[in-house]
């Protein structure tokens, strides 16, 4: 009896881009933690930013038996291959945040960057009266989420001539990389409006650069993820505002999407794009790191 | 043959050849003589187109050349056997010889076969007998210096340099090369010899060639020259070679061994040495002659607290039992070694004279955590005087240094420990007549001084020179004692001889 | 001299006793791991490690390193990816030049064997240390890929690019083939012609090698090719299995090609080791990635363990040679 | 003997060229460089890699190398910062230990220490090669950071120990204080102890070493654990410069440690170089990377002039040593 009872124990793979940033291990936990609370064994891979790896942890995967992946990709086309690879031995893979360009997913619930950074840009716009310089901090350069949240904040922000852009640098998406490329900056351009960095931890890192430069007080900081550290800033008036997304809303959605795949479900909405919100001192008593309160 | 006309050679600054002019004629043996540093080894380079940027000419066969490097210079047909060895450390033997001139298959791929054909006849000739597929770094330095002259033989060379080829051969080794020599000389090529073993420039050289400070001095025939004429002309001067005349004095034993074993590693069966007992007294020079590969070097090793995990010895200095586990602990109990490497064992090359010479006993500076520069450098000025080292300052490179003082330097390290026991292991490989005596004349000061002296050499006139007492190993056994006033050549050498051949 | 075959024989084969009992291990916790799949698997996994760790290994016997692998393993891929998709563009002369799927691959060959040859160049010209040369490399060359590809991945590249790194031929994946044939040629240069003997030779005693009339600039720079070379095959493997050319493709690659080189006992400093030995340091890496999957190993506990057991082969390998 | 003096000075000072020329370069683009204020902004920058590569250089004078610096630096700060932050609890003994400032940084440093030491236990005692053995230590200790932090930020240390990374002393920053000591410390410890003396010795010829009668292992030892404590305090420097001990901090920066370590004219076969040289090295790189930003070059071409000028560094410097 017991065997049986093995055999009709699933698995679910658990396959994130890069455990390397605090929250992809929090979407990665939250996947887990759901599937095992649906009674489901699971385990995560970590693809380290390597799409190659990750085309590895696929095929190890599906030798190893397991019998659906929630699966973060490291890159929108060059994970399609192995969606592929996956569908092809029957297992389906439930997308999380990022999205791959392949209607092989069963399903992808992902974090839409680029309208959440419209809406931080018009809050942009707004918290400096559509004037002023800023600075832009991208995240890796070779990363398309780093694009996705640069064009969307460029497609607002780029019509108000009164804003100019006086720096555009890459810092890996760094918490350090943001202090050091900040102070840089700093040196080369003194009077600065605000900043606008692609992900919270450069955000904490260039507010860092500011309060040594004794420019924090009006220099406004934006970011973007809802991370811990930033939503704190945000309460304490350091941080001027972030685009809070929802792991734990994907990673339990793609789980339960996972459960209702095993129960028999097979008409999952190939795309469901969980919105992007803004937080701000206003409303950030509403949040806490990576959610909703 | 081969004829050099005005010859000049400078490095940055320092002016090694000036001016030089020599002939080689086909169908004699030459040798250069000369000091270290004279320059012999520098232009035996430009003859064999290590260096291109030389002043002066070089006519080979009667018509100017230049060669741009080394391949040039063997494709015309002159060969040389470099004074260090050059050697790939971790390729055979036929891999070596072959080097830069490998024979392919018709298709381009290496002809193994036919290589190690030639390799392993080529090696029978030398009677060097060993396969062709060993490598190298498993040889003993006997050995490659024997692949180094093999190499030199493997192609129809018109011209054959010898840069030294018997600093590390022993004497049976050495007749064959004097065989070879000869038949080169019949099949009417040119050679040329350098050597500081002066005997053997009697034996082999028909003429001869003295440098001295970058310049030729003399040229003319070698019948009819004494060692003295030789010695004059290459160092300006005469010299008194020094002979041992310490008279026995009172017998204080200071080190006693009694029963010394070295293992193999991996192998239980086969003792390196066995059951070594001797002992050595207060001011006395303790001469340890074998051949190759009788296991003095290793004697010396484990007497400094090498392989401790290996040695089984009831080691008795100074009436106190020592065990010693490392260098270190050999070191300030009082033993001292000046090993047969100068080089690869005994110095940092890279590091200046003062150093070196501090470097085995630097604690005595640093008492207070802090090296005391003062009395570092008040020691070095002491033995740089002391030991007559031939520098111009404590901060030289030791690298940039004769071998004669290198190996004075190596010696001001091991006195500076304040040893009771010096070992000195071919204290006189490599070195001039004029560095070699001033060392005799050392090694007898120190002995006078109290100091026991063990000295290993493989030089019989040089053993028999400055020895007070003489022991004598074969096949890591000791197999023969002798009063300095009783040794002979000839009972040395028969006590030398493995019995297993 | 029974003695010394013997050693040379444990240098070649010193790493097999740690790969099987890595493969015992594993084989004992997880039945997945004896598996003709798995094998398989496991097999086309190290093949771009193997391609790399080949050319390391020709660099590093010569006494040098090349840092520059995995940018250069980028750029190869981005450019027989972006050759094949969309050719060449000469918007003022309005000219255009289409590529066929071999045509691409070559130039992508050719841009990773020039970067290695600039390599080569810069190390025997201006006497700049390998491992300085290569590191600047490895920042050039990946800032080349960025420049190229504007930094978005070039994908869909069809079906006959896509054989390369998934296809299969006579029950064999392809870059399973791939790796072998380079293996096999690298064994080849290695051990049957002059070129072999001279890269040995350089990284056992250069100067003995110039004196030898060997020309060290020139073998250098051939060898800093081949690996550019072998790095660009292993970024179209890459790119051909991922369907796409990702601009940081190959990122700190180099550090497990060097990993293999030693594991597998070729000596940092030059003239001692072989490809097999490579081949087999590979092997465990990729039998290590492997099983700590199969095994359900928590990422976090992954990297103390790959460290320790890599570690720990080290330790065997030198208890297991320790005779020399 | 003037041209052996005239020589070594070279040695020391050889990418003193490199540097003003390109101070010169930057100076000439942007009027920015050469302010006071932007002065400390590089000093304060390169002070964490002036740590990390202080403690390389000694390793790599010894002959060796530590690629775990990187690694070793991020388990140092998020120790420190989690002792800081959290203490130690032991649930089942219901015990709680609380951890002051200086403390928490002793931790730090202790557990850099530690594996510093491991690494040269590993080193010596099995004779596993330093590149392997600090490789494997790269991947632990980054496994150990991960399971400690459990992979999030450890942040909010209070002010107190923001001061060792943001605050200033007699009108200079901290960071620069310390790393100026560890410099300091470095130059006497190579240049006035008996140690100073081993560590060039081994590098030079470490079986002459021996016969000198060096204790090799405890040297090497002492060594690595010293590069392990330096990564720590560098670890302790980000952390508070951050507010934040990230687990991912000091990846690849090995990397820079070792170009610092080696633009600065230490050699990577041991026994020649200085700490100041290396400072040189790490000024050559802070400089380039504060001018890449001040003169707003593209991420895309940053790279790139990177790499260039880098190369071009060790080419003048090479130029400006060659009679050697
Ligand atoms: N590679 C080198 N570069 C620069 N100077 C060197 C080099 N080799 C030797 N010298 C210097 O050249 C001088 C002569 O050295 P040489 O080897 O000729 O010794 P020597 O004067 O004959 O002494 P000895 O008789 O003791 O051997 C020495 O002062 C030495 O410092
Ligand atoms: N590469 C070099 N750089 C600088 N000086 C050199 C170099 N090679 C030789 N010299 C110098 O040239 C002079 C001649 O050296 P050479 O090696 O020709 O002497 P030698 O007669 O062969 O001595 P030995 O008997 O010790 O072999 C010496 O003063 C030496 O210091
Ligand atoms: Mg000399
Ligand atoms: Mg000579």
């Amino acid at each position: 009896q017991n065997r049986s009872d093995s055999a009709m124990q699933k698995k679910i793979a658990i396959i994130v881009s890069t455990l390397n940033n605090p929250w992809f291990v929090f979407l990665a936990q939250t996947a887990a933690a759901r599937a095992k609370t649906l009674g489901y064994e699971s385990k995560i891979f970590d693809s380290q930013n390597n799409t190659a790896l990750e085309t590895d942890h696929f095929e190890n995967a599906i030798a190893d038996g397991y019998n659906a992946i929630l699966f973060n990709p490291t890159d929108a086309n060059g994970s399609v291959v192995n969606v592929q690879k996956a569908k092809k031995a029957g297992v389906p893979v439930f997308c999380m945040d990022r999205e791959v360009n392949s209607p092989d997913a069963t399903s992808q619930i992902f974090s839409d960057s680029y309208s959440g950074c419209v809406s931080l840009a018009k809050d942009f716009v707004q918290t400096l009266n559509k004037k002023g310089n800023y600075v832009e901090l991208l995240g890796l350069v070779a990363d398309n989420n780093t694009w996705a949240r640069s064009k969307g904040f460029h497609s607002l922000v780029d019509y108000y001539p009164g804003l100019k852009m006086v720096a555009q640098q890459s810092a890996d998406f760094d918490r350090n990389k943001g202090l050091e490329v900040m102070e840089s900056i700093l040196q080369a351009h003194p009077n600065i409006d605000a900043v606008f960095a692609g992900n919270d931890a450069m955000a904490m890192g260039a507010y860092q650069a500011l309060v040594a430069a004794g420019k924090a007080d009006h220099v406004k900081v934006f970011g973007f993820d809802g991370a811990e550290d930033a939503i704190q800033a945000i309460k304490d008036k350091k941080v001027s505002a972030t685009a809070m997304q929802f792991p734990k809303v994907i990673a339990q959605t793609a789980a339960d999407d996972a459960d209702a795949y095993f129960k028999g479900k097979r008409d999952f909405p190939k795309k469901l794009p969980v919105a992007v919100e803004l937080v701000t001192y206003d409303n950030v008593n509403d949040y806490i790191a990576y959610g909703k309160k | 043959m081969l004829a050099a006309h005005h010859i000049s050679k400078k490095f940055s600054g320092v002016t090694a050849l000036d001016d030089i002019n020599l002939e080689l004629p086909a169908g004699n043996v030459t040798a250069i003589i000369g000091e270290n540093g004279a320059g012999k080894s520098t232009l035996m380079k430009i003859l064999s187109g290590v260096y291109d940027d030389y002043e002066g000419d070089v006519i080979y066969k009667g018509s100017k050349v230049r060669f741009k490097n080394p391949r040039e210079a063997q494709n015309a047909g002159i060969a040389i056997i470099h004074q260090e060895l050059n050697l790939i450390p971790y390729l055979s033997i036929t891999e070596n010889l072959f080097l830069g001139r490998e024979l392919k298959s018709p298709i381009g791929f290496l002809d193994k076969k036919a290589m190690r054909l030639k390799a392993e006849a080529l090696l029978q000739k030398l009677k060097l007998s060993v396969p062709a597929d060993t490598i190298i770094a498993d040889l003993k330095v006997g050995q490659q210096q024997v692949v180094e002259i093999a190499k030199a033989l493997l192609y129809d060379a018109e011209v054959i340099i010898m840069d030294e080829p018997t600093s590390a051969i022993s004497e049976s080794e050495v007749e064959i090369l004097y065989g070879i020599i000869t038949d080169l000389r019949k099949e009417n090529k040119a050679v040329v010899y350098i050597s500081h073993k002066l005997n053997e420039l009697f034996k082999i050289a028909d003429n001869y060639i003295v440098l001295r400070d970058g310049r030729t001095i003399e040229s003319g025939k070698m019948k009819g020259m004494t060692h003295d004429d030789i010695i004059h002309k290459m160092v300006g001067r005469d010299i008194d070679i020094i002979r041992n005349t310490n008279i026995a004095k009172e017998k204080n034993v200071l080190l006693k061994v009694d029963n010394l074993c070295l293992g193999k590693a991996g192998n239980t069966q086969k003792n390196i040495l066995n059951n070594i007992c001797f002992e050595l007294y207060k001011g006395e020079i303790l001469g340890i002659f074998g051949l190759m590969g009788a296991g003095r070097t290793e004697l010396m090793e484990v007497l400094l607290g090498l392989h401790p995990d290996l040695t089984k010895a009831t080691i008795t200095l100074d009436k106190n039992i020592v065990r010693f586990k490392s260098a270190k602990d050999a070191i300030q109990a009082g033993m001292a070694l000046v090993p047969e490497d100068r080089k690869k064992d005994g110095l940092i090359l890279g590091l200046d004279i003062k150093t070196n010479i501090s470097l085995s006993s630097i604690d005595q500076h640093a008492s207070t955590g802090l090296i005391d520069r003062g009395a570092e450098l008040t020691k070095a000025h002491h033995y740089i005087k002391a030991l007559r080292i031939k520098t111009t300052s404590e901060k030289q490179t030791v690298k940039n240094l004769s071998g004669g003082n290198q190996q004075k330097v190596v010696i001001a390290k091991c006195l500076a420990t304040k040893p009771k026991v010096l070992m000195l292991d071919e204290p006189t490989r490599g070195i001039d007549i004029n560095a070699k005596n001033e060392i005799y004349k050392l090694i007898s000061e120190l002995a006078a001084s109290g100091l026991g002296i063990i000295m290993v050499s493989s030089e019989l006139p040089e053993i028999l020179a400055i020895s007070d007492r003489i022991l004598v190993m074969a096949e890591g056994c000791m197999t023969g004692e002798f009063e300095a006033a009783n040794a002979t050549e000839d009972n040395l050498l028969k006590a030398a001889i493995p019995k297993t051949i | 001299m029974i003695l010394s075959q013997y050693r040379s024989h444990l240098v070649k084969f010193q790493s097999l006793i740690a790969l099987v009992l890595l493969c015992i291990g594993i084989g004992l916790l997880s039945d997945k791991f004896f598996t003709v799949d798995n094998g398989w698997n496991v097999m086309r996994q190290i093949s771009v490690n193997i391609c790399i760790s080949v050319g390391m290994t020709l660099v590093v016997l010569t006494g040098g390193i090349d840092l520059s692998v995995g940018s250069v393993l980028a750029i190869g891929g981005a450019i027989a990816a972006g050759l094949l998709k969309f050719g060449i563009e000469i918007p003022s002369g309005n000219l255009y030049i289409g590529f066929t799927l071999l045509g691409s691959i070559l130039g992508g060959l050719a841009i990773g064997s020039l970067l290695g040859l600039f390599n080569g160049w810069t190390i025997t010209k201006f006497k700049v240390p390998p491992f300085v040369a290569t590191l600047a490399m490895l920042t050039i060359a990946r800032g080349l890929t960025m420049l190229y590809t504007k930094g978005f991945p070039i994908s869909n590249l069809g079906d006959s690019f896509a054989y390369i790194g998934t296809g299969w031929f006579i029950g064999i994946p392809v870059p399973v083939w791939i790796s072998a044939i380079v293996v096999v040629v690298a064994i080849i240069i290695t051990q049957k012609t002059a070129l072999g003997r001279y890269i040995y030779a350089i990284g056992g005693n250069e100067h003995a090698s110039k004196l030898s009339g060997i020309n060290i600039s020139k073998v250098k720079i051939i060898v800093y090719g081949i690996a550019g070379m072998l790095a660009a095959i292993g970024g179209i493997i890459i790119t051909s299995r991922l369907d796409s050319a990702q601009p940081n493709a190959g990122m700190s690659y180099e550090l497990d090609a060097i990993a293999a080189v030693v594991i597998g006992g070729t000596s940092l400093s030059g003239g001692r080791g072989t490809i097999m030995g490579t081949v087999l340091g590979a092997l465990i890496i990729g039998v290590l990635n492997n099983g700590l999957v199969l095994l359900n190993v928590s990422p976090f506990w992954q990297q103390v363990v790959k460290g320790g057991v890599i570690l720990l082969a080290v330790i065997i390998d030198k208890a297991n040679s320790k005779n020399d």
